[in-house]
């Protein structure tokens, strides 16, 4: 099994180097290779899965370092510390090995006609698949580490490839900037990420997983023990690894990045802002949940970082425009539901809801994608009336937006029915009400964009048909478990999925019911006013005269509709309203604040410029004047010293 | 101490003596606009770190009597062997510019 | 503090007139060149003046052959340098006034505090003053060592006036 | 006079000299290289070509790098020769090897820079050796007068390679490369008269220039000429290493030399000053060590944060490289101020990280050089394209130098800054975190280099004039190869290297 896990791996990059160097003339030939190593990798990850879930387990590791041999220091104990690296299989990793095989195999095979244009493939063909190949390698290797050393290496390199395929249109400018920004703000997650490695390094004494679970069990540890600003030590280390998660999955305050992002080509979005990347912040913390366990302060900020931002998100949803900035806000969205289950004490939740979101919003991406593909725009309301023209998309991306607004008995219903149970037991009833909002919210925007999509009458300029082949099957297969998969985790399956992750720590959860009816009908009513708004004909509600409407007051008594009219009135005055607020801030205060720091460094740059005077007289003053500095600074602390 | 002990030279004369001219030295290189100026500045700066070695060399006990008089032998070739470079560099720089004023050569900078 | 030459009164009467009269005249001649002249060939002469006292200085500290060597290769070779070089930068002679007020105040105030600190760390030291000077010809001893404790940098000195003979002919060489 | 008391002098037998001759081994391969160049190099270019001469260099430093390896050995025992001016322990081999990678790199990378020359390419080769000899003994050098001579013969030889592009017409490289060689001539006379200064009070408070009696005296009691000597001592060195505020030279003389010996300047000197600076305030000034490691800790953080904020408005990429080195300096001196076997350790596996990194990305801008002769950043535009293992090389060491794993850049900082934590002191760790901000925003200007290759469209009227292929020397070839080699694995199998940093740094410390 050690030697299938190594080949799981290993086959992506082998891809990777083989387009680069050998194949990267052949179009055919690079795309043929890269989805060839992937289909190997995916095989042999249901292999895995299958292994795993007949109780095997396997870690392979090797000692790749000796740290501080020589017995020169006490906490390094006389033969140093070894740096191990290593790869391990367990329930967490194979489930992650499923997912990302499985989507990054269909991305690939539907990239091979999304990255065709009016008969040409993209300049860029060999070099899009390699990327590809690159990002898979680098995620498989986030999955099966067994150390946070392997993880974080590998998380770098999952940085640097997204930055590749946000900007692989690099020909735009937004693109770039897309892909700049999406680094740079990952990257200040990282910084907390690296810092909390650090603490547990120097604390913990060791970077395995295994390690340090053992003192955050026992909560005995150093780590537990020794203190810093009055919090145990842990507390910081585990901050500083949420932040990174932060980051990565886009959660409020760093997820200006994620919308930007859909710059680039759609299966990118589809593989890295769905099924992907994003959820490594989720799975990291999964991964290291022992550790926050042990320290309950940790667990609220994960918890109401991830409540916020799901509310936070999904009201953006409602105002916009732009297809795949609306999924990138119910990605965000969905992010800190998962976060919010984690933060709730649920690793099954989490990671049931990041298995079916992958599935179903990787398949909204593609049809997105799909239906960009064939207007040539992003924008709804240059699309409508798609429904007769794109039959099988239109069939696929209702499946996926059912799934995503939690109809009854699709995947998405019951993964989100996880959480909500989970947040109703553990969490902060504000938090809890915040995630009940959001499934009407995400429901309503959904289906606002599913119906401006395909209902109606065409507004655009195009002449769309329906996709070929090659991008309908991958849709077909995929839609296949964004429906079914989350079966699994249900109760009709006896909860399969939180037996095979959690084993013996499963217990079935109780007194489920009035919370999943609540979320249903709240999904329902979303999906019904959005219908009301966009899918009629003859528009229920007219969305564009609510606003002048709403101004001519109508008694309370007139008539029944009256309570449809001021939950208009409320929505959009005030849940859009906010939204558009909530947008500007996003926009004005954080965009701006991270502009005014980039400002901030460069305008100090430029001053400290000013010393560089290009006069080598100048330069001889701060060599001596340092001198002088260094000489009185060191006399007058010898003469504080000495009195 | 008193005036005749004052004026017959010690080791602590020869000492700020050496500094006085390694000073003057700091502020000639710091200030003359010339390039070969410069440079003979550093000379200065350097015969007054010669006299303090040769002053050590005399005056402190140790069992390497000579080693400050070495020292200083080395560091008379080493600025000659330096000043043939530095003027070699300062003809070629005036031969490029016509000027040796520091102040007027920062082509690099910023 | 142990004198000079504290055994021999003639001594110590020559010693001190040649060292006031060096020292007077260096510092001022040093003073001149800095602030003063805007000559450059009077500076380099000025120059010679200091190190002309500063050979004077060796030979009372007992340094005969080290004064020789500073008016051979000093006087002799690297002020005669410095003047060619002045020579074959016309239009550079008369140093047009110095750098700007600002760049001159810096300078001052650096000189002066390198100066603070050191005479405060010169006079502040208990230095470990032996007796008796050590009333030898320096020549042999100094060769001598040259061969045996200090092979190593007088041989490294070697490759180094090596690369400065190269490294100035290339530079200095007419395109 | 009166009948002298005489000087003894050490007696000195033919076998010490045997013996100080072998320790001197490589040292002397690479003069009698220098030697045998500089003869061939009289000879008319017809007789003996430069070419010829590039590889006579090149080989002769890889046989210097053979009696290193041989050498490891005997340097277990960490022998002394000279009376103890010479040390061959197995810090000084670990730098020797180190300079003389770095300085067959250079000499490999050569050839762009050359071809823009009439001359002065024999000479280029001859003087770069002299000074890489220069380097290896300032490793070995024990004592304050061989720390000297040493530091002015690898000075002197610098000077040289910075002034050395003075015929080069193409903008305004000739004055730029003069004006560098100027500055770079003057401030290090300064820095050495303060260094001299520094020196002599070391001289006259312990009456010894060997580096081990001076522990002896300064271990007593730390008077002000004490302190004052030590901080002149920190400042000459510190002009070596450019570390703040001693570093306003490094950006005018690295963009003004020829690129090679901007290679050379970043990479071997700046380490040959470290190795000193480790040596001496190891073995000479263990007594002070609250002191030193106080002042470097403020250094380190002034000359990280100096670095880093100015690289963000260059628009010249050696300029910017400059500066970036400036940022590594920063962070190596968190590990002087650390002052533990590990935190050296780190040092020593940093700058060989630093020197396969740097020089990797030196022959990249080397071989541009002769495309964008004002070695403006905007001039990588579209070198993806033109280029793409090229650019690939360049994007691995920025990317190495930003610290992204896997590179080896990564773990050489990881190390480093976990043996400064380890020491569990409050500044320290407040310099690490710094110290990570710091590299977090160094990828803001190394990231404005990788998007101008990958990322940006050649404008169509600059298209028209890159029509020629770029060429590429096949020893430049050898060489980038051979440093991305470096960059890729030296990280990833690291304990070799490692192993090799922790027994120099071992053999350091008393």
């Amino acid at each position: 099994m050690q030697a299938q896990l190594w080949t799981i791996l290993g086959l992506p990059l082998m891809a990777f180097v083989v387009i680069v160097f050998f194949t990267r003339r052949s179009k055919d030939l690079s795309s043929f290779v890269a989805i060839g190593a992937m289909f190997g990798s995916m095989l042999l990850a249901y292999a895995t899965f299958i292994q795993v879930a007949g109780g095997a387990r396997a870690v392979s590791e090797f000692e790749w370092l000796r740290l501080f041999p020589a017995g020169a220091s006490e906490a390094a104990g006389e033969s140093g510390t070894a740096l191990r690296l290593g790869i391990q299989a367990d329930p967490l990793t194979a489930l992650m090995l499923v997912v990302v095989t499985t989507v990054s195999f269909l991305v690939q095979v539907y990239s091979r006609g999304y990255m065709v244009e009016h008969g040409h493939k993209d300049p860029g063909f060999s070099r899009f698949f390699a990327y590809l190949s690159l990002f898979t390698f680098s995620m498989l290797g986030l999955v099966l580490a067994n150390n946070l050393l392997f993880l974080f290496i590998s998380w770098e390199l999952v940085g640097l490839s997204s930055y590749l395929l946000i900007g692989f249109w690099y020909q735009k400018p937004e693109a770039w900037i897309a892909a700049k920004k999406a680094f740079i703000t990952t990257r200040i997650g990282d910084i907390g990420f690296l810092i909390g490695l650090l603490i547990l390094w120097n604390v913990g004494g060791s970077l395995q997983f295994t390690d340090l679970f053992e003192q955050a069990d026992l909560r005995s540890g150093a780590l537990f023990n020794a203190s810093l600003l009055g919090q145990p030590v842990l507390f910081w280390a585990c901050l500083g690894l949420f932040a990174g998660a932060v980051g990565k999955s886009g959660q409020f305050p760093l997820h200006v990045w994620l919308p930007d992002a859909m710059e680039g080509p759609t299966p990118v979005s589809a593989l890295i802002h769905a099924a992907t990347m994003v959820a490594a912040g989720v799975y990291l913390v999964a991964r290291t949940f022992p550790l926050f366990e042990a320290v309950p302060q940790a667990l609220s900020v994960v918890a109401f970082i991830g409540g916020f931002t799901a509310i936070f998100a999904g009201t953006m949803g409602l105002v916009n425009n732009d297809m795949k900035r609306v999924m990138a806000f119910s990605t965000v969205s969905q992010l800190g539901y998962m976060m919010l289950a984690l933060g709730a004490g649920s690793i099954a939740a989490a990671m049931f809801h990041l298995f079916t979101h992958a599935f179903f919003k990787a398949l909204l991406f593609l049809s997105a994608g799909s239906v960009i593909h064939a207007t040539e725009t992003n924008d709804v309301r240059e699309m409508g009336g798609l429904r007769r023209k794109m039959p099988i998309t239109f069939a696929t991306m209702l499946i996926g937006s059912l799934s995503l607004a939690g109809f009854p008995l699709l995947s998405g219903f019951w993964s989100k029915d996880e959480i909500l149970v989970a947040a109703s037991e553990n969490a902060n009833v504000v938090l809890f009400a915040f995630a009940m909002l959001t499934v009407f919210l995400t429901a309503f925007y959904t289906f606002r964009m599913f119906f401006l999509t395909f209902a109606g009458a065409y507004r655009g300029h195009h002449h769309p048909h329906e996709s070929p082949p090659v991008m309908t099957v991958p849709l077909i297969l995929l839609a296949i478990p964004a429906a079914a998969v989350g079966l699994w985790g249900s109760p009709w399956m006896g909860f399969g999925f939180q037996r095979f992750l959690e084993g013996d720590r499963f217990r079935e959860p109780v007194g489920s019911t009035p919370v999943m009816l609540t979320s249903v009908v709240l999904g329902l009513a979303g999906i019904g006013l959005a219908y009301a708004m966009y899918g009629m004909r003859q528009p229920a509600i007219n969305p564009r005269t609510v606003g002048a409407r709403s101004g001519g007051l109508y008694t309370l008594l007139l008539n029944r509709w009256y309570v449809d009219e001021l939950y208009m009135w409320i929505l959009d005055k005030l849940a859009i309203g906010t939204g558009a607020v909530l947008a500007a801030f996003d926009r004005q205060v954080l965009d701006g604040a991270i502009n005014a720091l980039a400002e901030l460094w460069r305008g100090l740059g430029s001053g400290l410029r000013g010393l560089q005077s290009g006069r080598v007289q100048n330069y001889g003053l701060y060599l001596f004047g340092g001198v002088a500095a260094i000489a009185f600074a060191l006399l007058v602390a010898q003469g504080g010293m000495a009195r | 101490m008193n005036a005749s002990q004052f004026l017959v030279p010690g080791l602590q004369h020869f000492l700020v003596f050496g500094s006085l001219l390694f000073s003057l030295g700091i502020y000639g290189a710091l200030s003359r606009r010339n390039a070969i100026a410069i440079l003979l500045s550093i000379e200065l700066m350097l015969n007054g770190v010669n006299i303090l070695m040769v002053a050590f060399s005399r005056y402190i006990t140790t069992t390497q009597e000579l080693a400050g008089q070495v020292f200083a032998m080395f560091i008379i070739s080493v600025a000659a062997a330096e000043a043939a470079v530095g003027l070699a560099i300062v003809i070629a720089v005036y031969r490029q510019r016509r000027t040796l004023q520091v102040d007027q050569l920062d082509l690099l900078k910023g | 503090m142990t004198g000079l030459g504290t055994s021999d009164p003639l001594t110590t009467v020559v010693g001190s007139i040649v060292f006031w009269i060096a020292a007077i005249s260096g510092i001022v001649a040093a003073f001149m060149m800095v602030f003063q002249i805007r000559n450059m060939v009077r500076q380099a002469l000025a120059l010679t003046v200091v190190l002309g006292g500063i050979a004077g200085m060796y030979a009372i500290m007992g340094a005969d052959f080290l004064a020789v060597v500073q008016l051979v290769v000093y006087i002799g070779a690297i002020i005669v340098l410095m003047i060619f070089a002045i020579f074959m930068t016309p239009g550079q002679v008369d140093n047009p006034g110095q750098s700007s007020a600002a760049q001159r105040a810096g300078a001052g105030v650096v000189a002066v505090l390198v100066f603070a600190a050191s005479y405060f760390a010169i006079t502040s030291q208990r230095w470990d003053v032996r007796g008796a000077a050590l009333d030898i010809s320096t020549i042999g001893p100094i060769g001598g060592l040259l061969f045996t404790r200090y092979l190593l940098p007088f041989e490294i000195v070697s490759a180094l006036l090596t690369v400065a003979l190269v490294g100035a002919i290339v530079i200095a060489r007419e395109d | 006079m009166r009948p002298s008391p005489t000087i003894t002098l050490p007696a000195v037998t033919p076998d010490d000299l045997a013996n100080g001759l072998l320790l001197l081994l490589p040292v002397l391969v690479v003069v009698v290289t220098a030697t045998i160049a500089l003869i061939l190099d009289l000879a008319p270019p017809e007789w003996v070509s430069r070419r010829f001469l590039q590889w006579v260099s090149a080989f002769g430093l890889v046989v210097a790098i053979v009696y290193v390896a041989a050498l490891a050995p005997l340097a277990q025992r960490s022998p002394r020769a000279f009376g103890g001016f010479l040390a061959l322990d197995s810090f000084a081999l670990f730098f020797e090897f180190l300079f003389l990678v770095a300085a067959l790199l250079v000499i490999l990378s050569a050839n762009t820079f050359a071809d823009r020359q009439e001359s002065a390419e024999g000479e280029f080769y001859v003087i770069a050796l002299f000074s890489t000899a220069g380097l290896m003994l300032m490793a070995q050098a024990a004592e304050l007068i061989s720390i000297y001579v040493s530091l002015e013969l690898s000075s002197l030889g610098l000077a040289f390679l910075a002034a050395s592009n003075k015929r080069d017409r193409l903008a305004d490289q000739g004055r730029k490369s003069t004006e560098a060689g100027m500055k770079y001539l003057l401030l290090s006379a300064m820095s050495s008269a303060i260094l001299l200064y520094g020196m002599a009070l070391m001289y006259g408070i312990s009456g010894a220039t060997t580096l081990a009696d001076i522990a002896r005296a300064f271990s007593r009691d730390s008077t002000p000429a004490v302190i004052l000597s030590m901080a002149m001592i920190i400042a000459g060195f510190g002009f070596k290493i450019a570390a703040a505020p001693f570093q306003l030279w490094t950006p005018d003389v690295y963009q003004g030399a020829p690129t090679p010996a901007t290679a050379f300047f970043s990479v071997a000197s700046k380490a040959a000053g470290f190795a000193v600076v480790l040596r001496v305030l190891n073995e000479a000034l263990p007594g002070l060590t609250v002191e030193w490691t106080g002042v470097f800790g403020v250094l380190a953080f002034i000359t990280m944060t100096v670095g880093n904020l100015v690289a963000l408005v260059q628009t010249n990429i050696k300029r910017l490289m400059a500066y970036s080195s400036i940022t590594h300096v920063g962070y190596l001196l968190v590990g002087i101020a650390t002052a533990s076997p590990f935190a050296n350790s780190g040092i020593l596996y940093y700058l060989l990280a630093y020197t396969f990194t740097n020089m990797a990305a030196f022959i990249v801008i080397t071989i541009m050089a002769r495309y964008v002769p004002d070695d403006s950043i905007s001039g990588y535009v579209g070198l993806a394209k033109r280029a793409p293992i090229l650019a690939l090389g360049l994007t691995a060491a920025l990317l190495s130098l930003a610290g992204i794993p896997p590179f080896v850049g990564f773990f050489a900082k990881l190390y480093l800054f976990l043996a400064a934590i380890e020491r569990g002191n409050l500044g320290l760790q407040f310099l690490v975190v710094w110290a990570v901000i710091m590299s977090a925003l160094s990828l803001y200007y190394y990231g404005r280099v990788i998007h101008a290759m990958w990322m940006r469209e050649v404008e169509p009227a600059v298209a028209a004039t890159q029509t020629e292929p770029l060429r590429t020397a096949f020893s430049q070839w050898v060489a980038l190869a051979a440093s991305l080699v470096g960059v890729l694995f030296t990280g990833l199998a690291a304990a070799p290297l490692l192993a090799a940093a922790q027994t120099a740094a071992n053999t350091l410390t008393p």
